[in-house]
């Protein structure tokens, strides 16, 4: 099973999603930002960090890179694509998933242990999950508030693509809460908080993050 | 524009030049002109000006760090020494590891975020330059009163800064200190450490060798930045109406310094490059001459090939300019197409400025006419060197004369109040405000990181191998006495390595003083690189480099003296390291080393307004024995944490809470059981059925260890106080929040 | 040589931490002059010589496409004196 | 109820990676029109009614003190219609 991980000039993450990746027994290819072909991989990460420096707006200018193309119309074609944190918010911006991700309302850089609930396990990166299943992994961003129109918010809720859901504090503005959606058929995936530095306790807060990866390996079984 | 050339200073030797403004003394404008012979050209005014100020050539503190090489242990795990970028050490399977600190403080003084966003910068591409990848940073930082309106001003711009650049350059923050003080108000302190590793056979030199390759040029356009103070060149020499405003100010991209370390460490990879060096203060003019006189001497560059993000500077301002984001590589010609192309691939602007040559000149020409022509040594190693007047200030015997005797708690009702105290004051507060503005989880290998006593990171996922860095300074000691106080921080590095289980391997320093000008100051300069020298020879550690920053004063108060100390060290398996707290109740805690009852300069005495009386005398031979303890004993830890300032109190404070687990303590005399800061001291939690083993090595060791209580329970009990933990972190934590949130 | 200002804001509906914090800071530094402050973003775009209708269209389409992000912000574009 | 804006720049000399990241990605966008591009703050400030001089001259200093910093930016206040 070969997972694509993006890199993108600026992309932090890419390493520690592949090793993710490998982790959950996977083999990770990585995919050049400039080089308009997949490699035949069977699914993608956009991994996590300040492309392009996260000028303008964070993922506005990666989203028209090159290999930005053929990546979207596999995803529109059903291939599993994860977008984690800065890869989320590229996502927003090519508008393969609703709304945005705006500054932190308190307006800092926020890097902390997060729980989550997984609110949706069928998606192909969320179903070695249980529904309502709590997890704890890292948060780490400057802008990681989610926004959208209320009439996207009832969509999502009422369509029940809310993925993942932070508990306690709302630890950045996010609208009810969210940390992640997914589009309607469930193959591409927006996260804000590091399912990529949660695979083993010794370098994280948990291994809760390892579902992620198994899932898509999963899922391409089937 | 005229240009100053070799031939017009020939022809016109005695046209005046602004040489003071530029801050060169008049012997040493007149030793330039005795080097070359003639009066220099403005352009090699400029380099050497810049070269040989306090900041690049060390003057006033050379004659002392010289204790440094002289003092050394000989250590096989040395890899290169003090006088490169960095110095590197071999930490065993093939890895070497390199580590270094840098001052920012002026620049965060002005501009807290930029300030603060190049210090980070800076120190990265030192290490970068070493041929590592960079993998971890921290940052030891001081700053005035934690309520002063200015200090509201400076400190949230400094965080934002450091975790603006590190963030996005995806190193994590394993590390740092927050400390305030009165007389660091209007000289806050920036430092910055990064760390940075690679295979023995990578590592990279600052030397021009090979008549024939290639200097390359690389990174972001040269701007105007860091240059106010040269502009005098043009408008005196030159123009009656001078140059446009050039800023003081340098504005840093992590974008482009992230790019340029991927490009870099690609280059690294295909062997590409026969020497390199980053470009910080002074510029070119730093590049361009170290390089040359750290290789055959010879080159010639052409200055006009620089690209520029401002057209209308002049040759000596391009010379001078400390626009960030730059590397300069020397590339044999037939690697040259390579280099070019993996430059391409990361879109870094890349271009060829000129040549190494045969001979020791540095000849720069600018649109063909010769406007340097200087031996690079003369400019890099050959400045002033100054013994400058030192004498013992009488503040230290005042001070010794002081009686330090702040009131101490005895009732449960004044433990209570004085655990509340050292929980939430600024200096002991916690700093999670500040630590999570920083990533600490990127590149997915940090094993520890604040509020652990050291930063720790693997080095290689399959064997587990890892180092660990700890900094350190105590000012409150060092003021009192500044030979004990290097060695007191040293000590306290090399200990918080060892809580943890790594074994200390060498040393880096970042010694912030006063004016050098003032012979008080210069006395604590002295007498802290003394004690530093002596510390290191005695705990067999080699001190691998470091960075002097003078003229930390406000008039004539200058700031406490502040050397702070990094420390490395290695751990075989982090997985084996030991925790800094308990997660399991019943525990035994086990106090090692003795407590004496001596408060001087503690924190309890600064929260009562005592700055006085003696410090205490380091003992290195127990501290090393300690170290011995702490290593071989660590397979009985369930926990270990230094004790440092805040005392016991602060240890037990920082241990509950870290992983929600209280404690029952039963001390005698608790106010100097709590608040003394006696060094050489580590609280450890064990299971009971290994005291013995623990005690038998201490025995061996010959260290003091005694049960003062056991882990467990929701509360903090000290004898008959009760702190229940959610009171306790609520005190802990809301302090920084309160003063900067 | 011209200069072309595109002003992106953020829509009203959408909350704006910048410009609340600017908003809460004022009154701590004395000024009350302020009901409400909202924080964009300015840019400032050089072209050579008299813009044409086609230039100012072409900067329309990068002022929607990447300037600013339709989901949550305005613009505005106009020629500088 | 009047609009006050602030415009923050960066001083033309400092480095400005923002401006220089969005004038490299137009071109990659098929946008040529561009020789430079800058990119600073726009502050809105509602105020209630007219504004008058002693509150322009207030919201100058707001401008110098909180809104931009000296050492690097520039800052202009007008009143919009
Ligand atoms: N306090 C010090 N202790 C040991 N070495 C020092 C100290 N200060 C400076 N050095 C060494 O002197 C050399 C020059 O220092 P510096 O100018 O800071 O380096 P760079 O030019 O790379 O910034 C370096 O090798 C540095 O490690
Ligand atoms: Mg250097």
């Amino acid at each position: 099973m070969k997972i694509g991980v993006v890199t993108f000039p600026g992309t932090l993450d890419d390493r520690d999603a592949a090793r993710a990746v490998r982790y959950a027994g996977g083999e990770a290819v990585s995919l050049w930002h400039d080089d308009a072909d997949l490699k035949g991989v069977d699914a993608v990460i956009l991994p996590g960090g300040f492309s392009y420096g996260d000028y303008l707006r964070c993922g506005a200018i990666s989203r028209f890179s090159p290999v930005m193309e053929p990546l979207i119309a596999a995803a529109q074609g059903g291939m599993p694509l994860l977008g984690i944190c800065n890869g989320f918010q590229v996502l927003a911006e090519a508008h393969l998933l609703p709304g945005a991700l705006t500054r932190n309302h308190e307006l800092h850089f926020l890097c902390r242990d997060q729980k989550l609930t997984i609110e949706k396990t069928d998606t192909a990166w969320t179903s070695s999950f249980s529904k309502g299943q709590e997890i704890l992994i890292p948060l780490k961003n400057g802008e990681g508030a989610y926004m959208c129109d209320d009439q996207t918010l009832a969509m999502l809720e009422g369509e029940g693509r809310i993925i993942a859901r932070y508990v306690g504090e709302n630890p950045n503005g996010s609208r009810n809460l969210i940390a992640g959606i997914t589009n309607e058929r469930g193959n591409i995936v927006g996260l804000m908080p590091h399912p990529e530095h949660a695979i083993d306790s010794l370098t994280g807060p948990s291994a809760d993050g390892i579902g992620f990866f198994t899932s898509v390996l999963k899922a391409m079984v089937k | 524009m005229a240009l100053d050339t070799v031939l017009i200073a020939q022809a016109n030797p005695d046209a005046a030049q602004p040489f003071a403004e530029l801050g060169l003394k008049p012997d040493e404008y007149a030793r330039i002109k005795e080097i070359l012979g003639r009066r220099p050209t403005s352009s090699e005014l400029a380099m050497y000006s810049v070269m040989w100020s306090e900041h690049c050539s060390y003057k006033s503190s050379k004659i002392h760090l010289k204790q440094f090489g002289e003092k050394a242990v000989k250590s096989d795990a040395l890899l290169v020494g003090i006088g490169e970028n960095a110095g590197v050490v071999d930490v065993g399977q093939g890895y070497a590891v390199t580590f270094k600190i840098e001052s920012h403080n002026h620049p965060s003084f002005i501009e807290p975020y930029q300030g603060a966003a190049t210090g980070v910068g800076g120190i990265v591409r030192d290490i970068l330059t070493m041929g590592a990848r960079p993998i971890a940073i921290m940052d030891p930082l001081r700053f005035g009163p934690a309520d002063a309106p200015d200090t509201r001003r400076v400190l949230p711009g400094v965080i934002a800064g450091v975790g603006g650049y590190g963030n996005c350059l995806g190193l994590p923050n394993i590390g740092g200190e927050v400390v305030f003080d009165q007389t660091y108000l209007g000289n806050p302190l920036v430092n910055a450490l990064c760390v940075g590793v690679m295979k023995h056979s990578d590592i990279k030199l600052a030397k021009a060798a090979g008549a024939g390759n290639l200097v390359v040029l690389y990174g972001a356009k040269t701007g105007g930045d860091g240059i106010g103070g040269v502009s005098v060149l043009a408008s005196e020499t030159f123009e009656s109406k001078g140059p446009a405003k050039r800023p003081a100010v340098q504005v840093g991209d992590p974008f482009v310094e992230k790019v340029l370390i991927e490009c870099s460490l690609e280059i690294f990879a295909e062997d590409l490059v026969v020497g390199i060096q980053d470009l910080g203060g002074a510029g070119l003019s730093c590049a361009t001459s170290e390089l040359a006189s750290g290789g055959s001497g010879g080159m010639k560059v052409q200055l006009d090939k620089v690209p520029l993000r401002d057209p209308s500077l002049s040759p000596e301002e391009i010379l001078m300019s400390e626009s960030q984001e730059r590397m300069c590589a020397i590339v044999a010609p037939e690697n040259v197409a390579r280099f070019l192309e993996i430059c391409a691939k990361w879109d870094v602007t890349a271009t060829v400025i000129g040549e190494v040559t045969d001979g020791n000149h540095l000849e720069i020409t600018f649109n063909g006419e010769l406007i340097v022509d200087v031996p690079p040594r003369t400019v890099a190693h050959d400045g002033p060197v100054y013994n400058r007047p030192l004498a013992k200030p009488a503040y230290i015997d005042e001070a010794a004369q002081q009686v330090v005797n702040p009131p101490l708690p005895v009732t449960a009702a004044e433990i209570r109040e004085t655990i509340l105290t050292v929980a939430s004051t600024p200096n002991l507060a916690d700093k999670s405000w500040v630590t999570d503005q920083y990533d600490r989880y990127v590149q997915g290998n940090t094993i520890q990181s604040q509020p652990d006593d050291s930063g720790m990171v693997r080095i290689d996922e399959k064997s587990h191998l890892g180092v660990a860095v700890a900094t350190d300074a105590n000012a409150n000691w060092s003021y009192l006495n500044p030979y004990e106080g290097a060695k007191l921080a040293l000590a306290e590095a090399a200990r918080n390595i060892a809580t943890a289980g790594a074994k200390p391997l060498a040393v880096t320093n970042c010694l912030n003083f006063g004016s050098p000008e003032d012979p008080g100051v210069m006395w604590q300069f002295a007498e802290t690189v003394r004690g530093l020298a002596d510390g290191a020879l005695e705990m067999g550690l080699p001190i691998t480099g470091g960075n002097v920053s003078f003229y930390n004063q406000t008039g004539d108060v200058a700031i406490l003296p502040t050397p702070v100390i990094g420390v490395l060290g290695v751990i075989q398996d982090v997985r084996t390291r030991t925790p800094m707290s308990f997660k399991e109740a019943g525990l035994e805690l086990y106090l090692l080393g003795a407590t004496d009852s001596n408060l001087s300069g503690t924190e309890w005495a600064y929260l009562h307004n005592m700055r006085g009386g003696t410090a205490p005398i380091a003992d290195l031979a127990k501290e090393m024995r300690l170290i011995d303890l702490l290593l071989e004993a660590r397979p009985l830890f369930g926990a270990a944490h230094d004790l440092s300032q805040g005392g016991l109190a602060s240890t037990l404070i920082e241990m509950v809470l870290r992983f929600n687990v209280g404690a029952k303590i039963e001390i005698a005399n608790p106010g100097i059981s709590l608040l003394s800061e006696t060094p050489g001291r580590v609280l450890i939690a064990i299971k009971s059925g290994e005291v013995a083993q623990l005690l038998a090595l201490a025995a061996k060791y010959k260290i003091e260890a005694a049960k003062i209580g056991i882990t467990g329970g929701s509360a903090l009990d000290i004898n008959d106080s009760s702190i229940g933990l959610d009171e306790l972190r609520k005190s802990h934590t809301e302090t920084f929040k309160k003063l900067f949130g | 040589m011209a200069k072309i200002v595109v002003d992106v804001m953020l829509k009203p509906e959408i909350l704006d931490p910048q410009g609340k914090a600017v908003a809460a800071a004022l009154p701590r530094l004395g000024f009350s002059f302020a009901t409400d402050v909202r924080q964009g973003k300015r840019f400032e775009i050089t072209i050579d010589g008299e813009p044409t209708a086609a230039q100012l269209a072409e900067v329309e389409t990068a002022a929607e496409k990447l300037l600013s992000n339709p989901v949550i912000e305005n613009f505005t574009v106009r020629v500088e004196k």
